[in-house]
């Protein structure tokens, strides 16, 4: 129950895009296309969850102990960015195939900002390990949910006639926070999980 | 229940004012302009040069080509000139211009109105006369008949299906051409079956033209294998795939001939000129037109020489009202709007509707409401205002997986759409520029 | 005859079918609802329904005049529908102020800005409403008993049944279902009566204004997601009439779903659309902070639809299974 | 401008030289900063205590002590003296009902049940919403509202809504709820530690630092 | 279909040698040189043709099916994800390690699993062939 | 100390750590990118009209940098001057390519070329022209419904209210040949810009015999060849009733202007003639700068 | 000076983080809720900026290429661990309402854009003018959207009353609000330059 709360809370009462604020950028900046959308939440899932561990380690198992918790920021940030390209150095030399198909299909993303906020919150949250990972998982759905949903809605404003002042940026923007504004509708489910 | 095609559909106001009008001959003219293009296809080389003289059914035009059909000329008298003319396209194209002198016919033409019956001919000399003879689908789409009638390798037809639909508002020579012709349609549709091998044939009537249904229901009884099936009033129950879904329940699958369910179309009018060809010798030098709108005079259904000039069939029916906006040729919902009168009957002109001014001009185009109503209608399923917008703004990948090709050019969408969107405008557009990219990729 | 030919591409006939109709058909299908409105709130339901049009309207004029520099397309209807509905989504007795917020909301942000009728993603008169919602949750949410319950119609606030069940089941006592399919029940104005607005919906679907796909899929999702809960736990809360009959569910499942501009456009997208609707407003009426959450379903279904329009397409002609 | 090539040893040995480097650099900051970092947080306890109970002479963190609630819990009591008199205490409870997650309070009592103030420590309610609780439950102009000088002796405080006589925030009864929850939690505590203190009975403390002051976030449980 | 395009950077036999340009999301973004995001790498992409009509450095599209990509994509990331999950899930609730060992353990079960890949990576160039085009 | 010793130490690890796990990345991602490439694509204008013939400026420079000489690659939107530009980047020289401009080959205004019927279908020329040729007798000419205005990333090509015809702005119109693709009539050409903006072109398209198209328009070319005879240096074809001037071979001599029964050949920017000829032909010129 | 100048303002308006390149959108979106969360974590950043221009550009001979972006998220993150650690122990009150975002910077596309496309080839001092102006153009844009967000949910600006609270729009002060100024502003600010140009 109490994972289930967690992940609904992640998904939708407190979804990383349209209450939490991260990954604001590549959320509109790859946001045009539904199937890389899609593409997209699942590398960004995998990633998320293997730095939100390892930090996790890190946190709990070095900094913690030491005493040396103001070097969060810099350790966390230092050990994602090698993870992060050892994943590809992983997969480029364990299959080489694989690893083209993934260039042809997703665009190269880095999603630091919500890689690290999310590490960063699973230690201010207090979470134990599971808890950590499944809401590591959950806010990447989140992710995953708010960028498919945007993808389609900019996929429709391309085809209409915005006026001209709005179009791009501002009219994309407006439609996350109306969607923003569906998405409080949510709040308070999790205190069924209460 | 009726019996009807099962996607979309409307039903337009019939407004049929010239039913039961007795087709009436029209006086031969005193020039005639026969276009060397009739049909969908290449255009015909001239065999006459001017001064020749012709007599009605010399061939004047030779096809080239696989797809083409043979022109031939629907008067006697002597060419003037070959030159450009504008048709009903509003594009001046080549065409034979005769100055009509007596009535002079080429000798092998059966000029009685005897019903001929017996044939002894093969399949093979049945074809070979109806491309003789020059004869194209008189349906609408003018493809030629002896090359629908030749099935591609591999194929077998087992069903012949005669498109009595005329499912247009406003038209009602078909309608009238099988109350008048009843027997001859008859024979025709047998001399079809013997080409094409079938055993069994349906004549689809809508069942606004019941005293029709009632008429080949009664004689049928004669001719083994051929049925009638009243259908529905439903628009547009006449187009090829939409009456084979009709009568048979199956779909001819996108991209794919009527073949492939085993079925061939053919118009009544088209069968008649079969019969005409085969049993009479008489290839395709004149057709019947019906001349209609809301303020002519005289609504009728005329036979009308090919080149003769639209302006004398008009005045046939009354003349131009004062208040004509919009001459049609063909029906309200597929017909051509016409840039000028001064041009002659084809092969393809089934009808010439005035409209009157008020109604003739469109009103002004908001944007989509997304109601869905165009999508409800469309009877090959598909998403024309998505259609349009892909093709404003030329995103052509899209127009093609969303099968913008499959449209059928029915006009359904731009009827029901509140919004007043020229849907079908733009769909043509784009669906000829998918065409053309497909095209591209295939070579 | 002298004047020139057109010359245009076919078709050359139209059904006649305007925008303008249509919108006139759904204000005549909201007036049974109306005069509920005006016989359980009496004068306040008409100053909030007539003020709330001729904000929507007016913001639309003067934003689509001055500040797009464009023609105004007030004439369409749509305008006046977006004033009625967001009237009908207030409780009565709400100051004018909030409810002008509202209206420049929904026009101004949520219509206008997209680029007028037809372009917008999300309904504007349900985005006002939850702006509104949002905004100023304690005006929102004070609902003035009704005039003949009884009481006078002033500010006396009472519990929705909805808000009821959210609070304390067990107040209810026995369900009031005849008085909420009646209109007698506190609500906001339009939500009184499920048999005013059913009377709307049989006009729609006569009129052939929209079909049955949205709002039977919604009703349907929603008594069935309900019915299983009860029949598991048969608490009130789970009752699917109480459901069916309370709150803006039939206001939104009939009215506003069915949004042209916002709803899914083939048969298919509109009944994973309605299914979504039910859903979430179940869920959000049961485990929510929300005592309705039907605003919010169609809002987040809004924004659903594009992707439904991509993914579902019409059944074409030809992928009919071959029967023949 | 030749840059260094990049070699493994260069690389190496740049990367390590500015990692070490700015280990050294953060160790000293975090040393400067630890000292008004740890006094900052004291101030903020000691202010909240401050504001809740009459004026003290004593210093009532180092004189805190645990008590339970009685739900299995228990709460940081500071007890406030004026020479050797206790005027008062603070306790430092919570709610985990609030509408985001837990809410934290300082609550102070004088000596007659009665509430003298109290401090929201820290909480996560919508802002404009549940947040206003800061001010709401006493501002001194609305007594219904108001729970400064209430008597909880006379029973626990409660919302109007669930037959309390404490009118909840507008459109925010879950806060209100939650609110009153930590105050009554707080109450119970108090009402045991009050006789105790009274009766003289010296309770084990168990000194806690950093108690409060200890970053919780909503605690999920 | 997703498509990419290249330019051909090497040709040996059959074996197309393609770069891809700048990732397509980014190379048209005007803010990509103040973003790090568009610091992307450039891929080759090896793809089989015995057509022989192209030649080096011409201008390519790459072609490939969706379903490629969510191959991929499972493969890549998915299945390595679960099996991460479905370790700590073990570890911590059945055999009660500690969070560090559970932590580690998980991240170790992945060396299997890369191992796998690695023996399965011929197979794998076979399901994640792309094609290619000319570009006009 | 100790503390600072230990951060020291796990941070040096950490560090070094990284160092080689993104020594090995490096190593084998070697990234192939030329920074000449950014360089190049720096000096474009980075309009993405795609007027090159790539799909957009970052695969212009790429081209660029991999081509081996820069002939045959112009970028239309910046010109000459950015051209020698990445030529000075990448040590090439840059070829001399003459600026062109978008012509727009027909004068029948509405006044020199009556409407005939009325078009009332989607307005778009590419609509129009496949139902029919056109409003006017002429269906040649151009049918005024602005596909290539709307094709124009540019914004220099306009429908004049007056005339309904399309005028392009010269100052902005960047040759990118965008409205020459969008125009179904064929009627837009990319001519020379010629010195001072100075050129002479037949400003017409109409293939009709020379009675049938000048019933339809006033300014239609007859097919005359007056034009051909006077010109001194073969510059005039003669193809289907209809003048060519072959902007390569013409040396702005303006002898066959004046010698035009029906005022078809534009002579623009040119100083006023001394002795006025056949009037009318400046005013005419409405093109804005 | 002249340069400088330039670059200065170029921040500011022609390369405004916020309104042109649309980078660091998320601690843009995050922290504006209030005027002054908005100005503070502006603030924090500009310091960010400066610092790590300046250092990088001093640095950017040693660095060898490939090691360069980690070198570079070092500097930025011993900048960034440096203003958490002031931010807590001398305005705790803010350090708690910005969160998060604090050490988030690192990952800020705009001060790792600004290390990459400018210190990294630029001198120090001009290195330091770039910091000031993108960090002001930064600052600038999130008091801006603070002051909205502010003024309109609350009716009040810096805390200070304009009309009263009980009139402001919640919705402005929460997550929706936040994306919905945003957008108009980036209109607005469109509109005003293009007008200029
Ligand atoms: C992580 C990431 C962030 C991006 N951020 C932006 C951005 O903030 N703004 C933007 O316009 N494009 C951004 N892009 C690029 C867009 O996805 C898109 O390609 C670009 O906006 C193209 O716009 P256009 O096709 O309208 O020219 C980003 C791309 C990536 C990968
Ligand atoms: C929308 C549409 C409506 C049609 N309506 C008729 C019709 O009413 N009657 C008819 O004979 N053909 C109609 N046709 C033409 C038929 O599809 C088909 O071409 C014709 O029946 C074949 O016979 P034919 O080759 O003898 O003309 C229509 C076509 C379309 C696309
Ligand atoms: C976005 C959002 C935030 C809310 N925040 C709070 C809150 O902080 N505290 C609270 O008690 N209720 C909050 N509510 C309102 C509750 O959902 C619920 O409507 C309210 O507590 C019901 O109590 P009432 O009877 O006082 O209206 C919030 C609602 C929404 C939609
Ligand atoms: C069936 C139907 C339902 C409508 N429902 C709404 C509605 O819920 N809210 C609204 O603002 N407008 C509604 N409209 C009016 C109009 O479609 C709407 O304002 C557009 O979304 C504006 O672009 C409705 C119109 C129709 C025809
Ligand atoms: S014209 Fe084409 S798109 Fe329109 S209804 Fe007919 S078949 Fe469908
Ligand atoms: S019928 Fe017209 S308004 Fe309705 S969806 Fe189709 S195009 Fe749009
Ligand atoms: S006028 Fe034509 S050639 Fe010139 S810039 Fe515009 S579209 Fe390109
Ligand atoms: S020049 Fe061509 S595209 Fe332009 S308006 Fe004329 S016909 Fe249309
Ligand atoms: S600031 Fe760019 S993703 Fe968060």
């Amino acid at each position: 129950m109490e994972y289930i709360g967690i992940i609904i809370v992640a998904i939708f009462v407190n979804n990383i895009v349209y209450s939490q604020f991260l990954g604001i950028c590549p959320f509109l900046g790859v946001s045009r296309k539904v199937d890389t959308a899609i593409g997209m939440s699942a590398a960004v899932t995998f990633v998320l969850t293997i730095a939100t561990l390892v930090t996790f380690i890190l946190y709990k198992g070095v900094l913690e102990p030491f005493n040396l918790q103001y070097l969060q920021t810099i350790s966390y940030i230092l050990v994602i960015a090698a993870l992060v390209q050892m994943v590809e150095i992983i997969l480029k030399k364990i299959s080489p195939s694989l690893y083209q198909a993934l260039g042809v299909f997703l665009p190269l993303i880095t999603t630091n900002c919500a890689i690290l906020g999310v590490a960063l919150l699973v230690i201010q949250k207090d979470f134990n390990l599971l808890e950590s990972v499944v809401y590591a998982v959950a806010t990447s759905i989140g992710f995953g949910l708010a960028l498919i949903i945007f993808s389609g809605v900019r996929e429709q404003l391309s085809l209409t006639r915005v006026p001209k002042a709005m179009q791009g940026m501002p009219i994309a923007l407006i439609s996350a926070g109306i969607i923003a504004m569906a998405f409080m509708g949510f709040s308070g489910i999790d205190q069924l999980f209460k | 229940m009726l019996k009807s095609f099962r996607i979309g559909g409307i039903h337009p106001k019939e407004n049929k004012l010239s039913a039961g009008m007795a087709i009436q001959p029209i006086a031969v003219p005193e020039q005639v302009v026969i276009p060397l293009l009739q049909h969908i296809g290449a255009p015909c080389q001239p065999v006459v040069k001017k001064g020749d003289k012709v007599k009605v059914g010399s061939l004047i035009g030779k096809s080239v080509g696989f797809v083409s059909a043979q022109i031939h000329s629907s008067v006697s008298g002597t060419v003037l000139k070959i030159d450009k003319a504008m048709d009903a396209s509003g594009y001046k194209r080549d065409a034979v211009f005769i100055k009509v002198e007596e009535d002079v016919w080429e000798e092998q033409i059966d000029r009685s109105d005897e019903l001929v019956t017996a044939c002894s001919l093969t399949p093979k000399e049945i074809l070979d006369k109806i491309a003789a003879a020059g004869i194209v689908g008189m349906g609408g789409a003018t493809f030629p008949t002896h090359v629908k009638l030749t099935p591609p390798p591999g194929m077998k037809a087992e069903l012949l299906i005669i498109n009595g639909v005329e499912c247009e508002p406003y038209l009602t020579s078909d309608h009238q051409l099988m109350m008048e012709k009843s027997d001859e349609i008859l024979v025709g549709i047998t001399l079809v079956m013997r080409v094409l091998n079938v055993q069994r044939a349906i004549i689809g009537i809508e069942n606004n033209k019941k005293d029709a249904v009632a008429l080949f229901t009664r004689k049928v009884a004669a001719y083994p294998g051929i049925e009638v099936q009243p259908l529905k009033v439903q628009y547009p129950q006449g187009g090829e795939k939409q009456l084979i879904d009709a009568l048979t329940g199956r779909q001819v699958p996108s991209g794919a001939l009527p073949i492939s369910v085993g079925a061939v179309v053919q118009n009544v009018g088209t069968v008649f000129a079969i019969y005409e060809a085969v049993q009479k010798n008489k290839p395709l030098v004149e057709r019947v037109v019906t001349v209609t709108g809301k303020e002519v005079q005289r609504p009728c259904n005329l036979r009308a020489r090919i080149g003769t000039p639209l302006t004398k069939l008009i005045d046939a029916a009354g003349g131009l009202p004062e208040s004509t906006g919009k001459v049609i040729s063909g029906g309200p919902m597929m017909g051509k709007a016409l840039a000028s009168i001064d041009i002659p009957v084809t092969k393809g002109t089934s009808g010439i509707l005035i409209v009157p001014a008020p109604e003739a001009k469109r009103r002004e185009m908001k944007d989509c409401i997304r109601c869905g109503k165009c999508v409800q209608v469309c009877p090959m399923g598909l998403n024309p205002t998505l259609l349009m917008t892909l093709t404003e703004y030329e995103v052509w990948d899209r127009a093609e997986k969303n099968a913008i090709t499959d449209c059928i050019e029915c006009g359904s969408c731009s009827y029901t759409c509140p919004a007043y969107r020229p849907l079908l405008d733009y769909i043509r557009l784009g669906k000829s520029k998918v065409n053309g990219i497909i095209r591209a990729r295939k070579n | 005859m002298e004047q020139k030919l057109i010359v245009s591409p076919s078709p050359h006939i139209h059904s006649g079918d305007t925008i303008q109709k249509n919108m006139v058909a759904v204000l005549i299908a909201l007036i049974p609802a109306f005069l509920v409105a005006l016989y359980t709130f009496r004068l306040e339901a008409l100053l909030i329904t007539t003020l709330s049009v001729l904000f929507c309207v007016g913001f639309e004029y003067l934003i689509a005049r001055f500040v797009l520099k464009k023609e105004p397309t007030i004439s369409d209807g749509s305008a006046i529908i977006t004033g009625v509905l967001l009237a009908f989504n207030v409780p009565a007795g709400l100051p004018v102020w909030i409810l002008a917020l509202g209206a420049l909301f929904a026009i101004g942000v949520v219509k206008l800005t997209f680029g007028g009728l037809g372009n917008n993603i999300f309904n504007p008169a349900i985005a006002g409403r939850i702006f509104l919602l949002i905004s100023f949750p304690a005006q929102m949410t004070s609902w003035p008993a009704t005039a003949i319950a009884g009481t006078a119609t002033d500010a006396v606030s009472s519990a929705t049944v909805l808000g009821l069940l959210k609070q304390s089941p067990e107040a209810l006592g026995a369900l009031p279902l005849r008085q909420m399919f009646l209109g007698l029940e506190p609500g906001s104005l339009g939500e009184m009566s499920a048999a005013a607005l059913l009377l709307g919906l049989i006009y729609l679907l006569w009129k052939k204004v929209i079909t049955w796909h949205i709002p039977v899929t919604i009703l349907a999702t929603v008594a069935l997601f309900t019915g299983i809960l009860f029949l598991i736990d048969p608490l009130p809360q789970y009752n699917p009439l109480i459901h069916l009959f309370s709150g803006g569910l039939m206001l939104g499942a009939i009215f506003m779903a069915t949004d042209y501009v916002t709803s899914p456009l083939t048969k298919k997208g509109m009944i994973i659309y309605g299914v979504g609707i039910g859903f979430v407003t179940v869920a959000i009426r049961l485990w929510g902070a929300y005592p309705e959450g039907i605003s919010f379903a169609i809002l987040l279904m809004n924004a659903f639809t594009p992707l439904i329009n991509s993914y579902t397409t019409p059944k074409r002609f030809g992928e009919v299974v071959r029967n023949g | 401008m030749a840059k260094l090539e990049s070699s493994f040893r260069n690389m190496f040995l740049s990367l390590s030289l500015i990692c070490l480097t700015v280990a050294l650099l953060l160790a000293q900051v975090n040393k400067m900063t630890a000292t008004p970092i740890a006094e900052a947080k004291a101030m903020k306890l000691q202010n909240a205590i401050r504001e809740v109970v009459p004026a003290f002479d004593n210093d009532p963190v180092a004189e805190a002590f645990r008590m339970a609630d009685g739900s299995g819990d228990s709460l940081l009591v500071y007890p406030a003296k004026k020479g050797d008199e206790l005027v008062g205490f603070a306790l430092n409870s919570y709610s985990n009902n609030g509408f985001s997650g837990k809410i934290e309070i300082m609550v102070g009592f004088d000596m007659e049940h009665h509430i003298i103030n109290y401090a929201v420590l820290q909480h996560a309610e919508t802002p404009g919403l549940g947040s206003r609780m800061t001010e709401w439950f006493r501002d001194a102009t609305k007594p219904g509202q108001s729970i400064i000088g209430r008597d909880l002796s006379q029973g626990a405080l409660a919302v109007t809504r669930d037959g309390g006589n404490v009118d909840a925030i507008t459109a925010s009864t879950i806060t209100s709820r939650a609110f009153l929850e930590a105050v009554n939690r707080a109450y119970a505590v108090y009402s045991g530690s009050r006789e105790d203190a009274l009766s003289g009975a010296t309770v084990a403390t168990e000194k806690e630092t950093e108690g409060m002051t200890k970053k919780g976030g909503e605690h999920n449980e | 279909m997703i498509t990419h395009e290249g330019i051909i950077e090497k040709i040996n036999g059959e074996k197309i040698t393609v770069r891809i340009l700048q990732q397509s999301a980014c190379s048209s973004c005007h803010a990509k040189g103040a973003c790090m995001a568009a610091d992307s790498k450039e891929k080759l992409v090896d793809i089989s043709d015995h057509s022989g009509q192209f030649t080096l450095h011409e201008q390519v599209i790459i072609e490939g099916k969706e379903s490629i990509g969510y191959k991929a994509v499972f493969w890549a990331f998915l299945l390595p994800l679960i099996i991460l999950i479905a370790m700590l899930i073990l570890t911590t609730s059945y055999w009660h390690f500690s969070e560090t060992e559970a932590a580690l353990s998980a991240l170790l079960a992945l060396a299997p699993y890369y191992l796998l890949l690695y023996l399965l990576r011929n197979s794998m160039a076979h399901t994640f062939q792309f094609s290619i085009k000319k570009n006009h | 100390m100790s503390v600072i010793l230990t951060a020291v130490a796990t941070l040096g690890a950490i560090g070094a750590g990284s160092a080689g796990i993104l020594y090995l990345v490096s190593q084998k991602f070697k990234v192939v990118e030329d920074p000449r490439i950014q360089e190049v694509q720096d000096a474009l204008p980075a309009a993405n009209c795609g007027g090159c013939g790539f799909p957009g400026c970052a695969a212009f420079a790429a081209a660029c940098v991999s081509a081996d000489s820069l002939e045959e690659l112009s970028c239309p939107v910046g010109g000459q001057e950015t051209m020698d530009r990445v030529a000075a980047i990448l040590g090439q020289t840059a070829s001399k390519t003459t600026k062109k401009i978008a012509v727009v080959r027909c004068s029948g205004s509405c006044e020199e070329r009556p409407r005939q019927n009325l078009y009332d279908g989607a307005s778009k020329c590419s609509i129009a022209a496949a139902l029919y040729g056109g409003d006017t007798g002429c269906s040649f000419g151009c049918l005024g419904l602005g596909d290539c205005v709307d094709s124009c990333t540019f914004d220099a090509i306009h429908i004049n209210p007056v005339t309904m015809l399309p005028e392009v702005v010269e100052d902005t119109c960047t040759a990118c040949g965008a409205c020459v693709k969008a125009c179904p009539k064929d009627i837009i050409e990319l001519r020379k810009q010629g010195p001072k903006s100075r050129r002479i072109y037949v400003s017409c398209v109409n293939k009709d015999k020379g009675g049938v198209a000048r019933k339809a328009c006033n300014v239609a070319c007859i097919g005359c060849s007056k034009c051909q005879q006077v010109c001194p240096f073969d510059a005039i074809t003669m193809e289907n009733n209809l003048a060519y001037i072959i902007d390569d071979k013409c040396r702005l001599c303006r002898k066959c202007a004046p010698v035009c029964p029906t005022n078809s050949i534009l002579e623009l920017n040119f100083p006023p003639r001394k002795e006025t000829p056949p009037a009318a032909k400046e005013k005419e010129v409405p093109i804005t700068a | 000076m002249n340069k400088q100048l330039k670059i200065l303002i170029n921040g500011i308006i022609k390369e405004n983080p916020i309104f042109v390149l649309l980078l660091g959108m998320c601690p843009t979106l995050a922290t504006t809720s209030s005027a002054i969360n908005g100005m503070s974590m502006g603030l924090a950043t500009t310091f960010v900026l400066i610092s790590s221009n300046a250092v990088i550009s001093l640095l950017k001979n040693v660095i060898p290429d490939m090691v360069r972006i980690p070198s570079f998220i070092v500097v930025i993150a011993t900048f960034v661990t440096i203003i958490e650690m002031l931010m807590n122990a001398y305005v705790p009150a803010l350090a708690e309402s910005l969160g998060i975002f604090i050490p988030l910077i690192v990952v800020n596309c705009i001060v790792l854009g600004r290390a990459e496309s400018f210190a990294s080839r630029n001198s120090v001092l001009s290195s330091i003018f770039d910091g000031v102006g993108i960090g002001l153009g930064f600052t600038l844009a999130l008091t801006l959207l603070g002051v909205s967000r502010e003024l309109l949910g609350t009716g009040k600006i810096f805390s200070q009353t304009i009309y009263p609270e009980q009139y402001g729009s919640l919705i402005f002060v929460l997550a929706p609000g936040a994306f919905i100024v945003l957008g108009f502003l980036i209109a607005i600010f469109n509109k005003l330059q293009h007008k200029k140009a």
